[in-house]
């Protein structure tokens, strides 16, 4: 049997981005030549965004299982255990390109999405972060791109409902015409509740509920899968809008249904909308699927076929129900006043089968169409300038004349400075679970019915990456742990965001493959697994990559919320106390790149051991109540970490007198970012006992002074007041962005 | 003891953490209210909550005001119920005509979110009777259109009555620029009608009742209706 | 038929969005600009002879659209398809 | 000169917030409206001589006050005082 509609041909399928190649197997695998609409949803379900036909066969290398693993990636999102017979459900998500077209809706489309994900699998979103990249600050578009996203993240999640408690964001030339968001949700569900989206019950019927249909992001799907050129300005009408209100609708809507026995698998309509939701919920159950387009509620008049399935609009849910429960999923949906119509049901032949005007448009068997494509085994090599990036000689750079100085432009650089005007233009509120706002190591979210909290973190130092792509994302895992834990949690899972460039190229490849292996062999030796995750290819723009940027997001858990910590000073007297130990490594360091205009060498080493080992005497030590502060030691070194602990805490500003303690270059001692240190400071009394968990470690703690004063003193090298250094810290950010006060739209 | 109502519009967002503040952290009777609702289940006192009501399209509070529940509402004020709306709640008080002026888009044209200090003008109200006449208070505040506007007169009246409750200050307890979160006039944070039974504020009294949050001053507003209706309100 | 509502602050009224947004022009390099406003303007299609057509939207402008204590309003009805 | 600006969303463009009034539209009882858009309205005073401030509009509208992505705008440039 043959869908409707004249076949297409092989140009028509390159014009789709597919090969020669694959529009041969496609042909193969369906026994004849597919007509129009027939290509548009095989070429969705066949691009890198949704087939991951460049990296499957590199990620089957991450470890994904653990005994607390109640779902790993393949559904919507990963789940965790927490204990009480919870589960923490989380993801992290790109929405690169969008969000470069249309920061603002590109950012907020991209939290909406993300949300969907979570609360699809029946959990609650109760915290969002997100992870952003822009380019360099004399860049003309940065400016408007930074307000857009923020805007844009903010904009959407605020109107949700759900907070955002963290994130990051970086500034590099190297994202000048590629930025990245990445946007992450947690929800917490009932273990034995959760819901996926697996198909079944031939007869069962389909519906359809959220916004209607229209014409928004046709093409978005494989457009997040090809490079920038100069025809992204043609693809400007693809741009989708969000209507969070909606979403918030939706959220309760879908909540409400889940405590009822209604529902067999539902999935968001993600990228590719309806074609990818039902054939992924198709496959998944091994069953057949067939939709009316007719029934599809639409907002805009002679959508085609091809628009209908291909269609990006958002706030839309595919759900298949019990027969019988169709009018208890349209009486919840009416309570909410949201639309829900049956537009299809699940068949027992195995094919996607779409109907429109009474014609049979689409007959595609759902197998090739969700596993069919081609997974490639692309080929890697080295650039052939690694070597020569990770050259770096420290006898050629002089050691900084005035320290003070240096370490106050040091806080003021965009990587370093406050993100107070980022995240102030978040709600951190909301939900009556924030015990730790943004601004510390982690952010920390309270468990409602029980004493346990969690703690999240994303990390990842591109510049680290660049220098050694396996390095940089080894760090990047360690230092989300080592934010987790000086939050107090014990890590507990990993999903990570694969930025990468052009797979086809071998350098790139070679940074992807570099990159999982990192972040394998810091998942293995921290027994962490990688529940969820995501992976944006091509962005690169005019044949230049991005820096590799594999993003990680940490899940950790609190056992007693009482017992969580946060990284500023507390009290005046106190001791501080370094754990772990400093080399004179100063390859990739902030330090190197802002103030002497040098990206080279190689990053800190990580030896895993010792990481380990670090982290466990601060877990320990946060547990048995030990320490006031916990502090990560990293872009700006000991310095900027110090300075950091002085200046962050929400009430009032406290010095310190730290001795200098350098065997080694003092810029390096003060700015050098060593990895597997640790700045904690606590009441003397407890020093012994803090003495004896690390020397049960092996791990090197160093007593380097006490929290004094309203000064910042490190030996006789450097003396500023924290005023002046809050001072500067704290307005960097807001003065950068409003050099020229624009705002767009 | 107390039975505060909380209503429920599509969008409201802190109602849930209303009514776990009220409950559960204050110990209070609190009554979920949704918008559909015609009657007020016998409550004796109204929160409308923070949020997003109906998407804050067109104007924020604009949507919210037409729900059948707010004829209620309304008809429960004008006969000396006790009412206060919180960020939203105070845009659905404002455009519904139970509080003068208007909140719009914040001068900086940022949604802002952080802590707030502010400086309690009057403690003989239903709402502040908890509080020491011009005490500071922490309370969150996040919202996107807080900036208080109203005409000349209209700006002159609600001075002239006292009817200013709360103002934005700096930790001094100083009406600054700086201290000033979203360009209100005059600082205004939060006031209420002439007859001192509807009150609204931008920031998020909900959300400072429970220490293990970090901040508690909130919890004053929700005793001092408590202590207001122990004392026989005129309701 | 075809409406169009304007709705623009009342004069004397702040008019924050509208401030900032002509400093934001003014260092853009758009300096002769002043007395920035921003109002809403709201098109639709309404069913109706012209007479009733213009009273109603009146009440629509005053229940819904404007907010009368900050915002002044005024209309347009016009054939549909015409600018 | 006096200007207007009209920004309005681009036709198939989800407009949230037009969709939103006009339900609330519709359950006040003004059944009789559709296609309600929602855009924003735009007032100004600008210095200049009628071409060049023309000009300068259309950048205007180009860098800031439009969103050219989603949205489309026009403008209206007249004399002073004249409604
Ligand atoms: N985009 C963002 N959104 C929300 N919070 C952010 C964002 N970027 C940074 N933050 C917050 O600012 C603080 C400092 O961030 P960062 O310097 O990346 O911390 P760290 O070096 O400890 O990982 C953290 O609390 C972080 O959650
Ligand atoms: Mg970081």
């Amino acid at each position: 049997m043959s869908g409707g509609g004249l076949e297409v041909d092989e140009k028509a399928a390159i014009e789709h981005g597919l090969t020669a190649e694959e529009f041969a197997d496609v042909c193969r695998a369906i026994g004849r030549k597919p007509n129009l609409a027939e290509l548009g949803v095989i070429s969705v379900m066949w691009s890198e965004h949704c087939s991951y036909k460049s990296s499957r066969a590199v990620l089957r290398d991450l470890p994904n299982d653990g005994p607390r693993v109640l779902q790993g990636p393949g559904e919507n999102a990963g789940a965790v255990s927490i204990g009480d017979g919870l589960a923490a459900v989380f993801k992290i998500e790109s929405h690169n390109h969008p969000s470069y077209i249309e920061p603002y809706q590109g950012a907020a489309t991209g939290v909406g999405g993300i949300m969907r994900d979570v609360f699809t699998m029946g959990a609650r979103p109760i915290a969002n972060l997100n992870s952003l990249r822009f380019g360099s600050f004399d860049h003309e578009r940065t400016r408007y791109l930074v307000s857009g996203v923020v805007a844009g993240v903010g904009g959407y999640g605020n109107c949700v409902g759900v907070p955002t408690v963290g994130g990051e964001i970086y500034f590099d030339r190297g994202y000048n015409e590629n930025i990245l968001v990445n946007a992450f949700t947690l929800g917490i569900v009932q273990a034995d509740r959760i819901f996926r989206a697996e198909a079944s019950g031939v007869g069962n019927p389909v519906l359809y509920v959220g916004s209607k249909t229209g014409r928004d992001g046709i093409h978005g799907a494989s457009m997040a899968s090809t490079e920038f050129d100069d025809e992204t300005e043609e693809k400007r009408p693809t741009v989708q809008v969000g209507d969070p209100f909606t979403e918030k609708l939706l959220i309760e809507a879908c909540l409400e249904l889940m405590e009822k026995d209604a529902i067999v698998a539902i999935q968001d309509m993600g990228a590719a909308g309806l074609t990818s939701s039902s054939v992924e919920m198709a496959d998944r159950g091994g069953v057949g699927i067939r939709i009316d387009l007719d029934k599809v509620p639409k907002r805009e008049e002679g959508m085609t076929p091809y628009e209908i399935l291909l269609s990006e609009s958002q706030e839309r849910m595919l759900i298949v129900a019990r027969a019988g429960a169709e009018q208890q999923v349209r009486d919840i949906f009416d309570k909410w006043d949201l639309d829900a119509a049956v537009i299809g049901e699940v068949t027992d032949d195995g094919f996607l089968r779409v109907l429109s005007g009474g014609e049979e448009v689409v007959a595609l068997p759902v197998g090739p169409l969700a596993n069919g494509a081609p997974i490639y085994e692309r080929p890697y090599a080295q650039p052939r300038k690694q070597a020569e990036l990770q050259r770096l000689s420290l006898q050629d750079i002089p050691p900084p004349g005035d320290y003070n100085r240096t370490l106050t432009r040091l806080l003021a650089t965009p990587n370093i400075a406050s993100r107070e005007w980022v995240f102030s233009q978040y709600d951190q509120f909301v939900g009556g679970n924030t015990v730790v706002r943004p601004g510390s190591d982690a952010a920390v979210v309270r468990v409602k019915g029980t004493n346990k909290a969690i703690a999240l973190s994303v990390d990842c130092n591109s510049r680290y990456c660049l220098l050694d792509p396996y390095v940089g994302a080894m760090t990047a895992v360690v230092e989300s742990a080592r934010n987790v834990v000086c939050a107090g949690a014990e890590p507990i899972g990993v999903s990570d965001c694969l930025n990468f460039g052009n797979p086809e190229k071998p350098e790139v490849m070679w940074q992807f493959r570099e990159a999982v292996r990192g972040i394998r062999d810091a998942c293995e030796a921290l027994a962490l697994p990688v529940v969820s995750g995501n992976v944006s290819l091509y962005n690169e723009t005019e044949g230049r990559p991005i820096p590799p940027t594999p993003t990680i997001a940490m899940v950790g858990l609190i056992e007693d919320v009482r017992l969580h910590c946060t990284q500023w000073f507390r009290n005046e007297g106190d001791l501080v106390v370094l754990l772990g130990r400093t080399r004179e490594e100063l390859g990739g360091s902030e330090y190197l790149a802002a103030l002497h205009g040098i990206v080279r060498g190689t990053p800190p080493w990580i030896d895993l051991g010792v990481e380990a080992a670090v982290q466990q005497v601060c877990l320990q030590a946060i547990r048995e109540d030990l320490v006031r502060s916990a502090h990560d030691v990293a872009e700006g070194g000991l310095a900027v970490a110090l300075a950091e602990c002085c200046i962050s805490g929400p009430e009032g500003r406290l010095g310190a007198e730290i001795e200098l303690e350098a065997s080694i270059r003092p810029d390096a001692w003060l700015f050098g970012e060593s990895q597997s240190r640790i700045l904690i400071s606590l009441q003397s009394r407890n020093l012994t006992r803090l003495r004896e968990v690390a020397a049960a470690k092996d791990t090197p703690l160093t007593v380097l002074g006490s929290v004094r004063g309203n000064r910042l003193r490190i030996g006789r090298l450097l003396d500023v007041e924290v005023s002046e250094l809050h001072s500067v810290w704290s307005g960097a950010l807001a003065s950068l962005m409003a050099e020229d006060g624009v705002e767009a739209g | 003891m107390m039975r505060c109502g909380v209503v429920t519009f599509p969008g409201s967002l802190d109602d849930a953490d209303t009514l776990y503040s009220l409950s559960e952290v204050l110990g209070v009777e609190a009554v979920p209210l949704w918008h559909k609702d015609r009657g007020l289940h016998g409550v004796d006192s109204i929160v409308l909550p923070g949020g997003f009501s109906y998407g804050d399209y067109l104007r924020s509070g604009a949507l919210a005001r037409f729900s059948p529940v707010m004829d209620s509402v309304v008809e429960f004020a004008n006969s000396g119920g006790l009412v206060m709306g919180l960020c939203n709640g105070f845009q659905i008080l404002c455009e519904a005509g139970l509080l003068p002026g208007a909140l719009v888009r914040n001068q900086s044209l940022l949604f802002v979110c952080r802590a707030a200090h502010l400086r309690v003008e009057r403690n003989d109200t239903a709402f502040t009777n908890s509080c020491s006449e011009g005490e500071r208070l922490l309370l969150p505040i996040k919202h996107g259109e807080g900036c208080f506007v109203a005409n000349a007169d209209t700006l002159e009246r609600i001075e002239g009555n006292g009817q200013v409750v709360v103002r934005y200050v700096d930790e001094n307890g100083e009406t600054t620029q700086a201290a000033n979160p979203n360009g209100s006039l005059n600082n205004i944070a939060g006031i209420v009608n002439e007859a001192g039974n509807v009150f609204g504020m931008m920031p998020h009294a909900e959300h400072a009742c429970d220490r293990a949050l970090g901040m508690d001053d909130g919890a004053k507003f929700f005793r001092s209706i408590e202590a207001q209706l122990a004392r026989g309100n005129a309701s | 038929m075809q409406a169009k509502v304007y709705v623009t602050p009342k004069a004397g009224v702040l008019d924050p969005a509208g401030k900032a947004t002509q400093k934001a022009l003014h260092s853009l390099g758009f300096e002769e600009v002043r007395d920035v406003r921003l109002g809403r303007y709201i098109t639709m299609e309404v069913e109706g002879d012209p007479t009733e057509v213009t009273a109603r939207l009146d009440d629509m402008c005053r229940q819904l659209l404007a907010n009368g204590v900050i915002e002044d309003y005024r209309f347009e009805v016009g054939e549909t398809g015409v600018e």
